[in-house]
């Protein structure tokens, strides 16, 4: 058991956060969150820089124009970034963390040529057409068809919770392409530019009060064959291949920044006076230990992927994420404590936090969904009738 | 002994759900939202003209001269419909505040426990306060509750409104009971309808337990609400306002996870009645001095 | 809404107050835990006083010799007994509460006749055959069988969680008479004596260290077909007439006395100095809150059962035992805090209460099955496939 | 970095395991139960021998000359088996008590906050006490754990343990994970085997739910307790014994519940992990301490 570093990593750690101390001061102005193109040029501005000095794709391997850092690498990384402030890797999520991976692990040589080094260099910027108004927890009950049409398909139907789609160039898309198969067997993966005719994006607000995510309509929309990654009825094999990708490094930098908030909580309760209710420091006192723990869980799954081939199986991060996600919102409640009436104001950052971690316990398979994940997969409980 | 509302009663009740439902339904709540304009004057004289401000007044003073119980039930229809506005402090201010009773006039109070105030942008007064305080307007989670931030010394002494914490925390607590039973009816309906994995998702346990538990919340409160109203004992009082808030905001989450990420839009109501909920349970009365005042008549009660 | 009581009621209470006054110094001292006899004579030699006070089967019909008295005066009369700590109905809970009004309701004249009258003047005890080993949650997949063979019925099989079975006198008894029909139709209702030849009797320890449980095996025991209550196979329904009995009233006695018991922990927490930690004052404050509702719940629940035809409906007791079972468990925890390491020793007797409430979520149907039946019959949804 | 038990760590484990599946079996378990004879002198030898005591004891002193990272290691094993006795105690006591390292001497400790001791009457010295004290036998809830009360003046003061305390709270913690992760098998082994309504009771989803939140539990505590083994900062120690003591109580009574009437006898196990669960709790730091503790390092690293 050891939780040390290597000189090796030491010195990544340490060019890291001089680069970062060196760089952080040079970016422009954020842009408002209504501002989608400003966000958008931001974030690949971000990308960009990355890209010159060398950070870009840390976590690609080295054949699909990555860095192949090993799972420390990146979670340093990750944990260097958040703790400096850098910009989260927003536009470029899903290209670097989904997309990419799959074109790089499924993608013909020209897919990944064409594909690749525009996410890289921060040319491009892709988001995901997966949930359906009517597959939320069974995605794979997913209705989005694609009907072959000499060297197109035809696409129609809609697709929920699409990030950047106002600013999005490519879409990575799962359409049915087998109605008459299994659910899982007739999905394939097929890469959708957004600027073509049929696409309609429409924001889609959320009680958060912002507009993060998008519908996405798609009306007889053409992709050529040739824009399908992964043989044709096998998209649910080669969309679960990123999730090795990951590497137990998903929420690295989110730990992180919840462990800042809770200093910034217990100055606050201190500054107010609340921390002399030992009722409220013990909770904030729980939840510190809670996330340290987290912390360490974040380590561990590192370590496990970083020795094993093909990186953690989803179902590791399943248990982290059902802690972490109560975790989490269990903070915000605790937030609002340290605030008492103020927690009604949205001008409290944390209240728009506390909003939005509303959907840690759904987003990205419910709670329910991961209860059922764990007690079957891992623990061999048999599947109900 | 029967505890159940008389015919009486739930006549009454059922003549504010079938006002509210005719005038302040879906449609007229989500365009509120959409116009983020919370006091509905005529909406309020319309609730004043049906005896909702001036219920507990005596009809000698132009009231209707019932008491505590039959004004929870119709808080509980209004915390159910999601009535926005202050309709404890103006409820309260009838017989003090002229037009209160009528319904003419919109009161708040410094409910909230500091400088915040709810719905001074709308209000013709303020309880226990002389004149209507300035306020800088503060952003609002909640789109129905507009929120002002009050020079400190405008706002009234514990003293001046020690008077109606009692009363506004039951009636309080009323509302957050109406909410909890209506999200209750809203993650059932929902988990009949919506349908994964081949059956609808009310057909699986974890949804199912969900559900049950928010019953329990709910039922366990109105009883709590209703007891507190009939015998307005202190601790009784107390009670309700924790139970009630606990099954309103804990509803409402459930009510969420249900839905799944359609709970997560705005176009659902659910954030609604949350956020509400989250409002309610800082006015008047919060879970720490409910708890505290109630560990009190218990060491008492113990002797 | 009327919580205020009639004069008849109150005279009620007047009455039965100077009458425990009078009658509760005069009782033997209680017997020890183990010594079943002595429990069997004290608890039945209760049951005389009350049957010479005209106190017994109070809420029993009149023409079954009960006093037909209203839910409310049975309410009132559990609520005195328990706050002057009068005996609780110990080795009668059977006769009184379960076969007694089963009889009542579904026995022929000649069964009533033979079977109430030694119940209500405490001359006979009786105890439940209905839980099975592998019959758990689900009563009726119970595998008992009875063979008819001339005039009887030939029993063999086993049963659990029978109390007071080492002192009964009958056990009423759920049997499968034809296991060929649906699980619910083939069960039959007996009356078997728990001298008959192939009863075996073997005490159950339970996690609290005591034996309040037995189990009891039959082998080829013989019981008359005329003491069968209710027809052949028509058992189940006969079994579950009497949840009707119980109008509301099912945990009068158990809240009143853990009212009591919040009471003794404040003191005791304001004598050892814990009621100073804000944190465990206001966790019993809030568990004062708890049980204060659930007391109006109960009134409530008396109050629907008084009014309407038949009593209250099972399904409103799992509302009740869900808020219930919860709130007692996390009643002894308080407890627990208030001792601290006291907690650990038997010689305080909340440590004893506390083994015995994690029964509650499990007996009687666990809080899983009450769920079920909240969400199913009260709520409408749908039935798992 | 490399979180992970090595080979080595592996085989030390692999080892005890072996050890106690041997010696301290099912049936040993229970016959202690019946005798109500905690310590076994024979097997604490063996323990001895094994370096079960001697551990952390450098080997110029005749130990192991291992550090924490074992000794959770092999704790995590004793107490999955639920092994009775003050391991905790004469585990601490090794090179400070003559015999303690070789598993000669039982040694015990007032590490339950008062004036209650456990083991007192198996003991052959207490841990930073003088002599050994007399004590009233107390009846004790776990019956593998027998207490005496002694005179409030020969407890000793809270600085002669002091030292101890932190490492005597994470071996604790890593008895309480073994015993977590012990109930999670057992209540999965029960939930695929026990037959209701059809199916096996695993396969209902409230079931299946129990026992995934049973692993989560315990998997978040067992890094909390590795990570503070290996860093041994004040904080982290804190953090593995609170969310330690809350995964072996929480499972011990989930596993409970899953094994429905069969968990409530004294046949079953799961009240033995469940009463030695609340005994640890109580041990070397409890909760409200741990929060405390960990409260004051967030402040401070806030700043």
């Amino acid at each position: 058991m050891d939780l040390t570093y290597t000189d090796e990593e030491r010195d990544f750690r340490a060019r890291l956060r001089e680069w970062l101390a060196k760089t952080l001061p040079e970016l422009p102005a954020r842009p408002s969150p209504d501002d989608w193109p400003g966000r958008r040029a931001y974030d690949l501005g971000w990308q960009r820089r990355l890209y010159e000095a060398g950070y870009a794709g840390l976590h690609w391997p080295v054949d699909a124009g990555g860095r192949g850092a090993t799972p420390t690498q990146h979670l340093i990384f990750l944990e260097e970034t958040e703790r400096a402030g850098a910009p989260y890797v927003g536009a470029n999520f899903v290209g670097l963390l989904h997309a990419g991976p799959t074109i790089a692990a499924e993608g013909t040589a020209a897919q990944r040529a064409r594909w690749l080094p525009p996410v890289l260099r921060g040319d491009e910027v892709w988001c995901q057409g997966f949930s359906e108004p009517d597959a939320g927890s069974d995605l794979a009950s997913l209705r989005t068809r694609a009907v072959r049409d000499g060297d197109d398909y035809v696409i129609t139907g809609s697709k929920i919770w699409t990030s950047h789609a106002e600013v999005a160039d490519w879409c990575e898309l799962l359409v049915r392409t087998d109605p008459e198969a299994p659910k899982h067997r007739g999905i394939s993966w097929l890469a959708m530019p957004m600027d073509a005719p049929g696409v309609t994006v429409r924001p889609l607000r959320t009680l958060a009060g912002s507009t993060e995510f998008a519908e996405v309509f798609l009306d007889e929309v053409r992709v050529p064959v040739a824009d399908r990654v992964g043989a044709e009825n096998d998209g649910w094999r080669v969309t679960m291949v990123t999730l090795s990708f990951e590497r137990g490094t998903a929420f690295v930098g989110e730990v992180v920044a919840c462990r800042r908030t809770l200093g910034e909580l217990a100055r606050t309760a201190k500054a107010n006076g609340r921390w002399d209710d030992p009722a409220l420091r013990r909770r904030l006192g729980r939840l510190y230990g809670e996330f340290g723990a987290l912390w360490r869980l974040t380590q561990w799954n590192v370590s496990e992927a970083e020795r094993s081939a093909g990186g953690v199986p989803g179902i590791g991060g399943s248990v982290f994420k059902l802690a972490y996600s109560h975790a989490r919102q269990e903070l915000y409640d605790a937030a609002a404590e340290v605030l008492g009436a103020a927690s009604l104001s949205l001008e409290e950052e944390w209240t728009l936090d506390r909003l939005s971690s509303l959907s840690y316990t759904i987003a990205a398979g419910t709670s329910q969904i991961q209860r059922n994940i764990v007690a079957e997969r891992i623990l061999g409980l048999p599947k109900g009738r | 002994m029967d505890f159940r509302p008389t015919e009486d009663q739930r006549a009454l009740r059922a003549g504010v759900r079938a006002l509210l439902a005719g005038r302040y339904g879906r449609e007229a709540l989500r365009a509120s939202v959409d116009t983020g304009v919370a006091v509905d004057r005529g909406l309020w004289r319309e609730l004043g003209e049906a005896g909702f401000f001036a219920l507990r007044l005596p009809e000698s003073e132009g009231g209707v001269g019932l008491g505590l119980p039959e004004a929870v039930l119709v808080f509980e229809e209004a915390g159910r419909a999601l009535v926005p506005g202050p309709l404890v402090a103006t409820h309260l201010a009838a017989g003090v505040v002229p037009g209160a009773a009528a319904g003419t006039a919109v009161v708040t109070a410094f409910d909230l426990g500091g400088d915040l105030v709810a719905h001074l942008g709308e209000a013709d007064a303020v309880l226990g306060a002389a004149g209507l305080p300035d306020g800088e307007p503060v952003r609002a989670a909640d789109p129905l509750t507009p929120l002002h931030r009050v020079a400190p010394h405008r706002v009234p002494r514990r003293g001046d409104v020690g008077a109606y914490v009692a009363e506004g925390a039951l009636l309080t607590a009323a509302l957050q009971v109406g909410s909890a039973l209506r999200t209750v009816e809203l993650a059932v309906r929902h988990a009949g309808e919506r349908e994964q994995f081949g059956q609808p998702i009310g057909a699986f346990q974890a949804v199912k337990h969900l559900c049950a538990q928010m019953l329990v919340r709910a039922e366990v409160a109105r009883t709590a609400v209703y007891a507190a109203a009939v015998t307005g004992g202190a601790g009784e009082v107390a009670a309700a306002k924790l139970l009630a808030d606990g099954a309103a905001v804990d509803n409402a989450r459930d009510c969420l996870q249900v839905h799944g990420g359609m709970g997560f839009t705005w176009e659902a109501d659910v954030h609604l009645h949350l956020k509400r909920a989250w409002v309610r349970a800082e006015q008047w009365r919060t879970a720490a001095e409910a708890e505290e005042l109630l560990a009190e008549e218990l060491l008492d009660s113990a002797g």
